[in-house]
């Protein structure tokens, strides 16, 4: 047995001491156990690594689950360079948060479980980078569902974080069919759900089509499509983006691990996994790329007058989530990836900053009633700007490169959409720098807005708390280096060290362009950049006044912003209210109520009632159930012998 | 006339299943503690599983066969009659009827479903069938001064001599026709003689598909299951929608593999409505029912209807898939009416449905262990009860009835719902009043083994179906 | 020499009599009774069976089936008679307590 | 013919008692048709050549067995629930049920090839006597149901026993 099997089965051992014994024995000691766990896990991840940079790829099968005629399900591993980075980043974050989560969730009462509910949830989502097999990948996939439903809804007797939790399963239901569908049409295609043959096969069916209904279907397109769908559902894509900043209802270091660094970006790796598959699809590659900058953009423009701390930054996940999206829909799979390297550094390092200033403020979420935190927080403040700095593409820093690097390939790609999109990549860029800094002037400069009593109450957070933000701002700064494009890196003797090393499993196309138009290119997006930052300070330090002016100018633009476009209310009116009012006016008028009560709510009422009907044949007659019998047997017989 | 001894080497299980129900009988009348029986019924029913290895063999002039296929079915009477021993005890405390001819008349039935399980001649078949239901039909009225034991019992009896003499007349017709009751010479005799296309063979054959029916509560003939199943003493209860069941099986497959084998067509045919009719039935019914013995006994229905389609396969790998599926259910079954069990005090039945409410606030252990059985009994992964149904399935798809495989998932679905309603309340809802728990060692222990092996099968499930793979290979 | 068509015809017809009373009485001896009468009916084509078969094997089955036959009538009225004890009825319509 | 003539009185007898014992409302009668009915069945046996089978007719089912009915029918004392109507309701689907049953019955029953011929011929069985042959056959070839019907009649036994005791609870 191959001891990287271990990686992901600490946590699941940790998840199960915590789970028996957290409640009677370990309490506030449950922490111990997750971070020991999770701390391995993180050192078997960079042994692997070690492995994996000396030219080994490990895939192997730890136990075969069920076998039926050609049909395999095992557990199994695949350590590849992809998966390797994906390593990295899952243990890296969630180790961190783990001792970040020690501070901050000290003295709740659900200590022990939060700490069962982390550790599931790192178990669930390494045994979904880690698959072999399309099968465990989803199992992983719906195992990160079901523990972030756990834990949005943590605060269970809040109504809003119980409904926020409900809106994420929900939500995510509708993608997971049409990856669940995909995986489906994979075994239907390939006979095997392994990796391997499926990938090394798909070239060999590029042009395949599928009839269905009449319709030639280009099958990899169909496949494509259809586990898109689970991305775009797990990684808050437009249209099923509704429920992630929802779920920022949960504890913050959920909000870092799940919602930023870890879980949301499942999506991407999905796509960049079956980049063999998407490959082979245009079509695919288009949808991909399109839904990635329209949601980038979209979530951009939200997160301008939104004034909820946590919002802002979930608005800001969905914006990059989206970039990563671009880049793997210009083929730039390498790129998409170096993107979700550094952003899980600089966006879990955002929200636990964020955390920390709702531990200073109480629980306060509105930065229109912060300010001045800086003479308060001085760590926290130092850390957060740097994240700043780094999601805003300051060059230098984590940020940079991997957003350069994105921008350049849907410039100079292939890809039939890429100018486009790189227009919309530019100029997401600058409102991400803009909503940031926005965010950074009006939480920690200017005046305290607050209470009294807050600005008592505000002080530094705990060693415990503050220590993952400072391990956490290295990543943030110096993730970026190994991806140091050609441009520069020539000059200083450094290759892009993380394109050579995606290679073999990602590709990497070539930019079809001249160094100067690169050059050209990363000007500009160091310019929006500045340019972003720059408006945030002219609007919110020079002139604080302008932005209600120019919010009452530009009314109409800025209640549809405010309100996040009314998709809201908009699923609200054509899905959620016709559901409630057919529940309510179909279902139990047809049946009684207490059948549709004592039956989980929502059971076809037909059967119900069928049901009820047939319990009469049930007389408790002996008689009656002999008859029964004897007409069973003359109907048997009689057809039998009159066939 | 020389009398040649036979060879008792195949038997030995039976034999000392014999000896230990015969000392049991005797060591009631001097042994005070009762609970020291059932001690004994599971020491003889250890003794028994290890002779089961070495008892390969055909003795009483190919009457008796030993092999892998009776062997695999006499470890799920074991498996059976332990867990039944272990839950029984505290509950023949509360209700009052404590008497040791109980382990006894467990033991007789076990016997009888191990002579089933055996029987390559129709003669021991039908004594065996008939030691376990006369066996099962004073079990089932064992609470004397309870109306629904009696109403059970007689039910039980009544339809089952029903049964028998249909059984009886389908071996009558057999017999006019092939003049032997030993079902390979009967095998033998329908080839040789062209009979495969005899109506009067088919009569017979169906004849048979009944009583076998009637016996895994298969419908049309399942009426008696629900009404004895709720009158029964609880432990009985999980006894009876195992062991019968499993023996039912035994013989359905051997009589009509064996015997019925060339008109294998024939029978698929009469099972394939049986097996639909009996999943709907069960599952819709179950639906309704506000009283969990009588919804587990729909439930032990629909379940019969998907081993059917294992049977109706009639592929290796259909069989193995019934035996590995009874082996689970046995686990899960026993498991659910444990906790059965334990709800009920003196003066509180917790029969209903509505008793579950707020288990999870009151009594969370034993509201989990409810949990992990009905999500195996609904066919959840990582549960048993997920694995049994995807090898059942699978091999009927590979057998060629993908259709009936939808109709039986379509069907599975629906079982979701009652057996999750459980999970809900449970859960979801607030606990009515404080609910005592009537827990013992033996109902522990008995939860320690159903639950590890629910939990264990459902993550290694290549060790026990490689086991009924064997199983099948011999027969 | 009598055909054994007959005696099969005549078994069936009892065998059927049996069965019209088990489906339509409601007192538990009678139905008790008709459930004999099938078995009787089943042992008259044994028995002609083997009769013609030239073979005792369908007596051998008689025999077990007489002893089946007492063995159930045996526990069947005990627990009749339990069930008298509770309620003063033998009467199938009234112990109809489950159902559905 | 004389045979024939016997066989036509058997049968006739034997189904027309049938049916008085499954219609008769008072279950007392039943029990006595049921006797005159067992001494005809045990009659046709004769007929056949099974000697040893007609007696354990009269032996057991009509001296134990149907004595047993009228013991419980007279101890529970059913005489004031007689007026009761002595069919369930639906008495005309069950006899269309029945009857459809015979007649598909039938109908197969003439399709009967008979089987192999064995070596009990009348004239071996008659020299050896029908109780010793049978005798030897459940000792030799049946020995093991033999025992196997020996265990019914224990459960029968204890099962009874446990059933009628006086003590109810323990």
């Amino acid at each position: 047995m191959n001891s990287y099997a271990l990686i992901p089965f600490l946590p699941l051992a940790a998840f199960v001491i915590n789970i028996l014994f957290g409640r009677k024995y370990l309490k506030e000691n449950a922490h111990w156990v997750s971070i020991l766990a999770v701390a391995g896990s993180w050192v078997l991840a960079v042994m692997a690594l070690m492995d994996v940079l000396n030219g080994n790829k490990i895939n192997f099968d730890l136990y075969t689950w069920m076998l039926s005629g050609g049909f395999k399900v095992s557990v199994g591993f695949l350590i590849d360079q992809l998966t390797v980075v994906m390593l990295i980043v899952v243990t890296t974050c969630s180790t961190l948060i783990h001792i970040y989560s020690v501070g901050y969730m000290h003295g709740d009462t659900g200590y022990y479980r939060f700490f069962s509910y982390l550790s599931l949830f790192t178990f669930s989502m390494l045994m979904l980078v880690m698959a072999n097999n399309f099968l465990q990948l989803y199992f992983g996939w719906e195992g990160v569902g079901l523990c972030s439903y756990f834990l949005i809804g943590y605060y269970f007797d809040k109504k809003s974080a119980s409904d926020a939790g409900k809106k994420a399963f929900i939500v995510n239901r509708f993608g997971d069919f049409g990856f669940g569908l995909g995986i489906f049409v994979v075994f239907l295609t390939f006979g095997t759900v392994y990796y391997e043959p499926v990938f090394s096969q798909a070239s060999s069916l590029a042009e395949a089509t599928y009839n269905f209904l009449g319709y030639d279907v280009h099958l990899m397109t169909l496949i494509a499509l259809l586990l898109f769908c689970g991305s775009i559902g797990k990684s808050a894509q437009i249209p099923l983006h509704v429920w992630l900043p929802d779920a920022m209802e949960g504890p913050t270091p959920v909000s870092a691990l799940i919602h930023a660094a870890t879980m949301v970006t499942a999506g991407v790796f999905l796509v960049a996994r079956c980049s063999p598959i998407f490959s082979l699809s245009e079509t695919a590659l288009m949808v991909v790329a399109l839904t990635g900058a329209i949601t980038s953009l979209f979530a951009a423009t939200i997160g301008l007058v939104q004034n909820d701390l946590k919002r802002i930054i979930a608005y800001s996940t969905v914006s990059q989530l989206g970039y990563m999206f671009l880049a793997c829909g210009v083929g730039a799979y390498t790129a998409g990836i170096f993107h979700l390297y550094t952003h899980a550094f600089f966006k879990a390092l955002l929200f636990l900053c964020a955390g920390s200033v709702m531990h200073a403020m109480g629980g306060e979420l509105d930065i229109q009633k912060m300010g001045n935190l800086k003479k308060y927080m001085p760590i926290t403040y130092a850390t957060m700007l740097i994240a700043s700095f780094s999601i805003s593409g300051i060059p230098g820093l984590a940020g940079f490169f991997s957003k350069d690097e994105i921008l350049w390939m849907a410039y100079a790609g292939e890809s039939p959409v890429g100018k486009f999109v790189w227009a919309i990549g530019t100029l997401v860029a600058f409102l991400t720098a803009f909503y940031s800094f926005r965010l950074i002037f009006l939480t920690f400069h200017g005046k305290f807005r607050g209470t009294h009593e807050q600005e008592h109450h505000l002080h530094e957070s705990p060693k415990s708390m503050t220590i993952p933000l400072v391990l956490l701002c290295v990543g943030a700064v110096a993730a970026g280096w190994v991806g140091i494009p050609a441009l520069i890196g020539e000059n200083i003797g450094v290759h892009n060290y993380i394109a050579e090393f995606m290679k073999p499993v990602l590709g990497h196309p070539e930019g079809h362009g001249t160094h100067g138009e690169e050059m050209v290119v990363m000007l500009i997006s160091i310019a929006v950049g500045l340019a972003g930052i720059g408006l945030a300070y002219f609007m919110y330090i020079i002139r604080p006044e302008l932005p209600d002016r120019l919010a009452q100018q530009f009314q109409a633009v800025y209640r549809i912003l405010f309100n996040k476009y009314y998709v809201d209310e908009l699923y609200s009116f054509i899905i959620v209210r016709p559901a409630i009012w057919t529940a309510k006016n179909v279902l139990i008028g047809i049946t009684d109520g207490h059948i549709i009560e004592a039956v989980v709510n929502g059971v076809p009422s037909a059967i119900a009632a069928l049901s009820s009907g047939l319990r009469k044949i049930q007389t408790g007659l002996m008689q009656h159930y002999a008859t029964i019998m004897a007409t069973g047997i003359l109907i048997i017989v009689a057809i039998m012998l009159l066939r | 006339m020389p009398i040649a001894m036979p060879n008792l080497t195949p038997v030995m299980p039976e034999l000392v299943m014999t000896c230990a129900a015969i000392i049991m009988l005797m060591a009631e009348l001097v042994i005070k503690r009762k609970e020291t029986l059932g001690f004994l019924s599971i020491v003889s029913a250890a003794l028994i599983s290890y002779l089961l290895l070495g008892s390969a063999g055909t003795t009483f002039g190919g009457m008796f066969v030993s092999d892998g296929y009776s062997s695999f079915f006499k470890l799920i009477f074991m498996a059976n009659l332990v867990l039944t021993v272990l839950i029984s005890p505290q509950y023949l405390h509360t209700m009052r009827i404590n008497f040791g001819e109980y382990y006894a008349l467990i033991l007789f039935a076990t016997l009888g479903m191990m002579l089933m399980a055996s029987a390559a001649d129709i003669i021991v078949l039908y004594l065996g069938l008939e030691l376990m239901a006369l066996s099962t039909y004073v079990l089932a009225g064992f609470i004397r001064y309870d109306m629904k034991s009696n109403e059970a019992a007689m039910k039980y009896l009544l339809l089952g001599a029903f049964a028998s003499a249909i059984l009886l007349y389908g071996t009558s017709l057999i017999y006019g026709l092939t003049g032997t009751t030993n079902l390979k010479d009967i095998a033998e005799y329908i080839t040789n003689n062209g009979l495969a296309e005899n109506p009067l063979l088919m009569v017979s054959m169906i004849f048979f598909a009944v009583a076998f029916s009637f016996k895994i509560a298969a419908a049309p003939f399942h009426m008696w299951a629900p009404d004895a199943y709720e009158g029964a003493p609880t432990p009985i209860t999980a006894f009876m929608s195992v062991g019968p069941k499993a023996a039912g099986f035994a013989v359905l497959g051997r009589v009509f593999l064996v015997a019925f084998g060339s008109v294998r067509a024939d029978w698929s045919l009469v099972l394939v409505p049986i097996a639909i009719l009996t999943m709907a039935v069960g599952n819709i019914l179950a639906l309704s029912q506000t009283n969990i013995k009588r919804m587990l006994a729909y439930s032990s229905i629909a379940h019969a209807g998907y081993m059917l389609l294992g049977i109706i396969a009639g592929t290796p790998a259909g069989i193995s898939s019934v035996l590995n599926y009874m082996f689970i259910y046995a686990f899960m079954n026993i498991g659910a009416f444990a906790i059965v069990i334990m709800l009920r005090t003196e003066g509180f039945a917790g029969e209903e449905i509505g008793d579950y409410a707020g288990l999870a606030k009151t009594h969370p252990a034993a509201a989990a262990l409810m949990l992990v059985f009905m999500f195996s009994l609904t066919g959840i992964p990582p549960m048993a009860g997920f694995m049994g149904k995807f090898y059942l399935f699978m091999a009927a798809v590979n057998a060629g009835y993908t259709w009936l495989v939808i109709i039986a998932v379509l069907f599975s679905a629906i079982s979701a719902y009652f057996y999750l309603r459980i999970v809900m309340l449970m859960y979801m809802k607030e606990p009515a009043g404080a609910t005592l728990l009537n827990t013992s060692p033996g109902i522990g222990l008995a939860l320690a083994i159903t639950v590890s092996a629910v939990i264990f099968i459902g993550i290694l499930p290549a060790k026990i179906l490689g086991l009924a793979q064997i199983a099948v290979s011999s027969f | 020499m009598v055909p054994l068509h007959w005696y099969l015809t005549l078994s069936a017809a009892v065998f059927m009599i049996g069965m019209f009373g088990f489906l339509t009485r409601r007192n538990i001896i009678i139905m008790f009774m008709s459930v004999e009468l099938m078995l009787n009916a089943v042992n008259i084509s044994l028995v002609s069976f083997s009769h013609y078969l030239q073979d005792l094997r369908g007596h051998v089955l008689v025999f077990f089936v007489i002893t089946v036959a007492a063995a159930e009538a045996a526990i069947g009225l005990a627990i009749i008679i339990s069930l008298f004890r509770n309620k003063q009825t033998a009467h199938v319509d009234e112990m109809n307590e489950m159902k559905g | 013919m004389l045979q024939q003539l016997f066989f036509g009185y058997y049968a006739f007898a034997i189904i027309i008692l049938s049916l008085l014992v499954v219609t008769r409302s008072n279950p007392v009668h039943s029990v006595m048709w049921m006797l005159l009915l067992f001494f005809h069945i045990a009659g046709l046996y004769l007929f056949l050549n099974a000697e040893f089978i007609a007696a354990i007719q009269v032996i057991v089912y009509a001296g134990a067995i149907l004595v047993l009915f009228l013991f419980v029918v007279l101890l529970l004392n059913l005489r004031e629930e007689l007026s009761l109507r002595q069919v369930a309701g639906s008495w005309p689907s069950a006899f269309f049920i029945v009857a459809g049953l015979f007649v598909v019955v039938t109908a197969a029953l003439g399709s009967y090839v008979p089987g192999p011929v064995g070596a009990y011929s009348i004239a071996a069985v008659r020299s050896e006597t029908h109780v010793k042959a049978l005798g030897k056959l459940l000792y030799t070839e049946y020995l093991f149901p033999f025992e196997i019907a020996s265990l019914v009649l224990l459960v029968a036994v204890v099962g009874a026993v446990v059933l009628a005791k006086r003590k109810l609870r323990s």
